[in-house]
């Protein structure tokens, strides 16, 4: 039952093309990480140095975090490629669920 | 086709049932004493009433298919139908306006029970206005403190009729939950914070229920969560005020007037006064009162919350808890020989405040 | 296409971690089972901010005493490092460079390692020096497990991706071990995600307080 | 005759199921563990109703009482409701998609060993100082302060187990998504397959809170933590909720695969298609969606607040809609049909109304204000057991009769059948229906005893007469099954005649490969389709060729025989030297056999094209 890729008639034209393809997405990968990082050291300065207020730290952190983890799915794990439907709409229901899980922690559990 | 019969029946007997009321008075919810109580009951009616309309609307269905579309021929084929867009609406849209119906209601109830302001409201003195009693929860038995009255009692809850009383409950253990049927919900005694709620206590339903209703914990907390009863004496105001007046004025143990129940306080001051006080004020700290409190244990309507209220019980209870209350934290922390049980039980008789 | 089939440059397919059916199956399975690790770590986090700072005496120490900035900031930087070099890895898996795959590997193996070393210094020195430790409060046991639930994924991480790059040494890609590299490759990122919000909630929130 | 069918000795057969990693024999390794869990819970069940038939009976003592209730919640829910709906999965749903097996043919059999080994260990508590006794939600303050190991057995059993169930869980949703047949889509996939996928997904999002939960469980009790204990900062209430962020889900995993159990039964014996078919799937993810945003209504007696209950409330009622939907669609799909009480029809049509009493109920029970009032008490109890005896039992039931031909070739009796079914539905009625009228009258559940003259005697003496119906139900069942398998007069494809879906068209039971060419699907209930057009057999989508199989492997048993040391090396490991050694050296064998499975290929293996030639001529000769 194994299940036939299509290949187109010249390989070596594929393989070209392929190698050229992998490359860009490799570019695209060292991009997306730069970015991470440069974020990365967006939250650690803001809480190390500026004096802000925690109700700004806190959602900005918050934030950056989740975009950070946007590119690191999309790109480092490829889930802006196709086929990855059914992925997507199973990580989503996780992300989902567990947010109403943390939600429900931090509002109804008393301190 | 006899099963239909009792299908068609069922819905009926019941809302009979449930609008006749059954059960004890001093024990059933069906028999609402109380303004909490009601408001639940009335909740449940209107729920039934709701849940009934739908049952009925499925049998007529049903048993219009179960009679009408039985196998005639071995090759008949009906009709393969998709489905009906309007009545897949229909019955999408009728359940949801009939739980509207019931949505309203239920919220509005809901934060009423939980309405306790005027408990949290203040007066000069610190205290409230409202009568106020801390339940505290034990392995099976229960502790009530009037912190405005300053007094401590055990096991019976003694409460004024038509007003409304103000709980904060909490656990010292492990988890229970304080419930008196008749007179309104539930709510958990957490070992993790102090909930609170209130209840009223109808006088017509009380007198009804010969003045005392059963109270019942109602979270798993061990072998002998079957048995950590309560009771609820509910009295007009003016017998509730004579109760904690004579509370109040035990300030002293109360002594023992025959030789036999000197004898037993004796033993008692020996052997008991470690874990049962036998004065009612709050101010020993919680961890030290290991048991009921038992300044008024004379006038209890039980022993231990179960067993009826006689000198032979008491000793049974002296002799062997074990054998009464499974796994209760009285058990093995004393040494009697029968002659001191006898003594200790004339004593406890006579330690009331009223007679 | 068979697993067992012998490779060439041409005959590698694009996707090779999807290119016969036993690999579509691991790949979507292998999802499924990081959407319910998402719940998991959810829980974990919940919990911990839950029990943040819950601790029974006020000696103990808080959040805001522990944490130190550059430790966090070095085994993060480690981390997404890490992150990158396995997507070089998967670059290679793709192009049909075996070598060069399995020296990515080696590097993010390294850095992983790094890491987790660095972790057991860190404990260690709350336990010794703030006698913050797993059964000393509410807060040490959530953050214990939050955190060290993690660092339990990277050490399996690490195993695994070890394992695979012994195993496999000798015998260069296939389609029956792409998608095996694949997936731990994917195992690795979603560390590394979990990292993102470890550092940001637990560290950073910690550290404002 | 054909080479899988030919006698062979005991060993061998034994070997064979150890190592067995087709889905159709791993049905029956699910079927016989949770139908002997079944009957374990059964008789704790009778325990507790004869315990309960008077008051102040001593029958039991009250801490046993506490062990036995624990033990029967669990039991049934983990142990015996869950793996028998997996077994009946793993038995149809790859037949009905047209699929040659699951897609993790390995995962599955895992799946099986730790679900088994975990139950063994749970139950092993009865022989090694006393069973868990604080109900089967085991709430936090309790289970900490419950003496002995019954509490870890519970904790480290359900964890097992529980590995086992999401492993099950990941396997069904990949088959589902990958392994249709050609022509199979989604919204041709019957409504048995569907609800096993949502169910799946289900256990996917839900367990993990409970694994988390129990690790904080299995923590404080076992390694000093300190998550449930308020001295030292920890809060109780995370346990409630982690519970019941798992349990509410949990409710809907028993309940899905019932509905689809009984969509195949109605349609099928109606002769209909099923009505609005489009209308159930949705309403059945819907339901699936909606389970997650409930759980707090198990808690409105904890003191969450007005707020938290009005929300919680509000959202539970909802699931009573796409409910609704399902059994209207159900009553239609019979109206205008052609009705055939067969037994299974039986169990399909009484569980209509017997469901609908305990969805009301469930319904009521919503209305926070008043349950205030139900909670903890025997309403509740009612309600539960009319959900899931009412539907998952039932559907249990009917699908054993329902399936048993397309098992094992041969059909069970249907005049025992139908005494079964009258039995214990009369039974079931007399136990339950009162049930709803003692909680009411204030009788709190998980009592081991109750006090005379408090108007409780009539209605538990009932109930507990009622208990003994199921039971005697439950007996003639077994004899029919021995009846049945000693008579073992086959059948053929269809044996009901009315069959709609895929697993009709292949023999009962199928041949290993399940479909020697994969079926062409054109459309709903696409077995009926052609059925109409008069043919026999199913259009084939693919020119006769080798079929791959995978090898048998006895990995997964090891795996899970590695946990089930580890788990008795984790609870002994504070009371005796050798707990932490065995701890290791379970987790060694684990991790080996894991490490085994990891660098030993395993390719599996093709039957070849000619030898299905050949077992064709077999077969007809
Ligand atoms: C298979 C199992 C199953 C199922 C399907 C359900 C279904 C439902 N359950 Fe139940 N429940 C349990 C198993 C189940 N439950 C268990 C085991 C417990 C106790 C756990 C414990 O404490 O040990 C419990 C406890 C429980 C509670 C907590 C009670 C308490 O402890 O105080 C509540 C409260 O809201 C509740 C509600 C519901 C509701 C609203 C549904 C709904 O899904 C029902 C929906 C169905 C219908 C409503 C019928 C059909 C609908 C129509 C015909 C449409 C029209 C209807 C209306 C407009 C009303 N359940
Ligand atoms: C799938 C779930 C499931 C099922 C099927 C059942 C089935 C039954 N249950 Fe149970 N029940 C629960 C799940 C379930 N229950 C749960 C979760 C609880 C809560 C636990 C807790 O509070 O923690 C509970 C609690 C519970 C209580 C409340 C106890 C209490 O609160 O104190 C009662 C009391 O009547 C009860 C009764 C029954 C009965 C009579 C059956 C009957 O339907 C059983 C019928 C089956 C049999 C009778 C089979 C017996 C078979 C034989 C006797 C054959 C033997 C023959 C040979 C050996 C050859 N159950
Ligand atoms: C370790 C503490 C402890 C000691 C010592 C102890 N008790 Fe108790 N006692 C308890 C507890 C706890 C209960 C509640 C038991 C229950 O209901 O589960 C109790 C209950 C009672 C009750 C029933 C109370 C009621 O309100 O119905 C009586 C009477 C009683 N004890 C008398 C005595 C006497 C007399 C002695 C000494 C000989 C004694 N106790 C010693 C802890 C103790
Ligand atoms: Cu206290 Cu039950
Ligand atoms: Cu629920």
């Amino acid at each position: 039952m194994a299940n036939q890729q299509s290949t187109s008639e010249n390989p070596r034209v594929d393989l070209d093309y392929r190698r050229k393809k992998n490359a860009e997405d490799m570019r695209y990968q060292v991009i997306t990480f730069s970015l991470m990082i440069f974020l990365t050291l967006i939250a650690f300065a803001a809480v190390g140095f500026g004096d802000l207020s925690n109700w700004f730290v806190v959602p900005f952190i918050l934030l950056l975090a989740v975009v950070q983890v946007i590119f690191q799915l999309y790109y480092f794990m490829h889930m802006s490629h196709k086929g990855h439907e059914a992925p997507q709409l199973f990580l989503y229901s996780g992300v989902l669920v567990g947010f109403i899980t943390v939600l429900a922690f931090m509002t109804i559990i008393w301190w | 086709m006899k099963r239909l019969g009792k299908w068609r029946l069922l819905p009926l007997i019941a809302v009979i049932a449930l609008l006749a009321g059954c059960g004890e008075p001093f024990l059933s919810a069906l028999q609402p004493a109380g303004e909490v109580a009601q408001m639940q009951y009335d909740l449940m009616v209107l729920s039934t009433l709701i849940m009934v309309g739908v049952i009925a609307i499925v049998t007529v269905i049903f048993i219009v298919v179960m009679v009408r579309f039985r196998r005639k021929s071995k090759d008949e084929i009906p009709k393969q139908v998709e489905g009906s867009h309007t009545l897949e609406i229909l019955w999408t849209v009728i359940p949801i306006l009939l739980l509207l119906v019931l949505a309203v209601p239920t919220v509005s109830a809901t934060f009423k029970l939980a309405d306790v302001s005027s408990m949290e409201k203040k007066n000069e003195d610190g205290k409230s206005d409202a009568l106020v009693v801390n339940v505290r929860a034990n392995l099976y038995w229960w502790e009530f403190e009037y912190p405005n009255e300053e007094i401590v009692t055990s096991q019976d809850l003694v409460v004024p009729t038509g007003e409304k009383v103000y709980f904060n409950l909490k656990a010292s253990d492990v988890k229970h939950s304080f419930w008196i049927p008749p007179v309104g919900g539930k709510m958990d005694t957490n070992t993790d914070n102090v909930n609170k709620f209130w209840l009223e206590f109808d006088p017509a339903k009380a007198d009804e229920a010969g003045g005392i209703f059963y109270g019942k914990c109602a979270e798993l907390c061990g072998p002998s969560h079957a048995l950590m009863d309560f009771k609820v004496k509910a009295l007009p105001r003016a017998e509730f005020d004579q109760w904690i007046a004579d509370m109040q004025s035990v300030t002293e143990p109360v002594q023992a007037e025959t030789a036999d129940a000197q004898a037993g306080q004796e033993i008692f001051n020996n052997s008991c006064i470690g874990c049962h006080a036998v004065t009612p004020a709050n101010t020993t700290p919680e961890q030290a009162r290991m048991g009921p409190n038992l300044t008024d244990f004379g006038n209890r309507t039980l022993v231990a919350g179960i067993l009826e209220h006689n000198e032979e019980n008491i000793k049974n209870w002296l002799k062997d808890p074990e054998s009464v209350k499974p796994g209760n934290k009285m058990t093995g922390k004393y040494n009697l020989s029968d002659e001191e049980i006898d003594a200790v039980t004339q004593y406890l008789m006579g330690l009331k405040v009223q007679e | 296409m068979h697993a067992e089939e012998k490779m060439t440059n041409e005959t590698w397919p694009a996707s090779p971690e999807k290119a016969t059916l036993e690999a579509k199956n691991k790949f979507l399975g292998f999802w499924f089972f990081l959407g319910g690790e998402t719940v998991l770590f959810a829980s974990l986090f919940a919990t911990y901010l839950a029990l943040k700072d819950k601790v029974p005496t006020a000696d103990h120490a808080l959040s805001k005493d522990l944490f130190e900035m550059p430790l966090v900031f070095l085994m993060t930087m480690l981390l997404l490092t890490s992150s990158l070099t396995s997507v070089y890895a998967m670059h290679h898996m793709k192009n049909f460079e075996f070598k060069k795959m399995q020296l990515w590997l080696g590097i993010t193996v390294l850095l992983g390692l790094a890491f987790l070393g660095f972790e057991i210094y860190e404990f260690n020195h709350y336990v010794h020096e703030y006698h913050h430790s797993f059964t000393s409060s509410a807060f040490g046991s959530a953050f214990y497990t939050l955190v060290g639930f993690h660092g339990g994924h990277v050490a399996f991480g690490l195993l695994w991706i070890i394992v695979l790059m012994i195993r496999n040494s000798k015998r260069g890609l296939s389609l029956y071990n792409a998608p095996k590299f694949y997936l731990a490759s994917l195992y690795w990122h979603f560390i590394d995600v979990v990292w993102v919000f470890i550092f940001t909630v637990v560290y950073l929130m910690g550290m404002v307080g | 005759m054909s080479t899988y069918a030919q006698k062979k000795g005991v060993g061998a057969v034994l070997w064979d199921y150890l190592t067995t990693v087709d889905h159709k024999k791993i049905a029956i390794l699910y079927l016989i563990a949770g139908g002997f869990f079944f009957v374990l819970g059964g008789l704790e069940a009778m325990v507790i109703r004869i315990q309960l038939a008077i008051p102040d009976n001593n029958f039991v003592s009250a801490g046993f009482y506490n062990e036995v209730l624990t033990m029967h919640g669990t039991t049934m829910i983990f142990l015996a409701a869950m793996p028998i709906l997996l077994g009946f999965m793993n038995a149809v749903m790859p037949l009905q998609i047209g699929a040659r097996d699951v897609a993790f043919p390995f995962l599955n059999a895992l799946g099986f060993w730790l679900f088994l080994f975990g139950g063994l260990f749970l139950n092993l508590s009865w022989f090694l100082g006393g069973a868990p006794d604080a109900g089967w939600t085991s709430y936090a303050s309790l289970s900490l302060a419950s003496e002995g190991h019954g509490i870890d057995f519970y904790a480290l059993g359900l964890q097992i187990s529980g590995f086992g169930t999401l492993i099950g869980g990941i396997n069904f949703l990949v088959t589902i998504i990958n392994m249709r047949a050609p022509g199979m889509t989604y919204m041709r996939m019957p409504l048995f397959t569907w609800t096993t996928f949502v169910a799946s997904a289900l256990i996917l999002f839900a367990f993990p809170p409970l694994t988390v939960g129990i690790f904080f469980l299995t923590f404080d009790r076992l390694f000093g933590a300190n998550f449930f204990d308020p001295t030292m900062g920890g809060n109780t209430v995370i346990w409630e909720h982690l519970f019941w962020i798992f349990g509410h889900p949990e409710v809907y995993i028993l309940i899905l695969p019932a509905f689809g159990i009984f969509s195949e039964i109605i349609s099928t014996f109606s002769r209909k298609r099923l009505f609005g078919y489009s209308s159930m799937v949705f309403a059945t993810v819907l339901i699936g969606f909606l389970g997650f945003m409930v759980w707090a209504h198990h808690m409105f007696t904890t003191g969450l607040g007005p707020i938290a209950n009005s929300i919680f409330a509000v959202a539970t009622m909802a699931i009573a809609v796409p409910t609704g939907i399902k059994i209207f669609n159900w009553l239609f799909t019979m109206w205008g049909g052609s009705i055939r009480f067969t037994t299974p029809m039986l169990y399909a049509v009484s569980f209509v109304p017997s469901f609908l009493l305990g969805g009301v109920t469930g319904v009521m029970l919503a209305v926070a204000a008043a349950d205030y009032q139900y909670h903890d008490t025997y309403f509740v109890v009612a309600h539960f057991h009319y959900v899931i005896v009412g539907g998952v039992v039932l559907a249990i039931l009917a699908a054993t009769h329902f399936y048993w031909p397309k098992m094992f070739g041969t059909m069970l009796n249907e005049f025992l059948g139908k005494i079964t079914f009258w039995l214990f539905l009369i039974g079931f009625h007399l136990t339950f229906f009162i049930q709803h009228f003692l909680g009411l009258m204030g009788m709190p559940r998980r009592i081991f005893t109750f006090l005379p003259n408090q108007g409780l005697e009539v209605g538990n003496v009932v109930s507990t007469v009622g208990a003994f119906f199921m039971a005697i139900a439950v007996i003639i069942l077994l004899i029919n099954i021995v009846i049945t398998s000693v008579k073992n007069v086959k059948v053929g494809n269809d044996p009901w005649g009315d069959g709609r879906s895929l697993e009709w068209a292949i023999a009962s039971p199928p041949p290993f490969y399940n479909f020697k060419q994969l079926p062409l699907v054109r459309g709903l209930d696409p077995y009926w389709i052609e059925k109409m057009e008069g043919k026999k057999e199913m259009t084939p989508a693919e020119p006769l060729g080798d079929i791959h199989m995978p090898n048998n492997s006895f990995i997964p048993f090891m795996i899970s025989l590695g946990l089930f040391i580890a788990a008795f090396g984790a609870m002994y490991r504070l009371d005796y030297s050798w707990g932490l050694p065995v701890l290791i050296l379970g987790l060694l064998v684990t991790l080996l056999s894991m490490f085994t499975r990891s660098i030993k290929d395993d390719h599996g293996f093709h039957i070849h094209k000619e030898d299905l030639i050949d077992e064709d001529k077999g077969r007809k000769a």
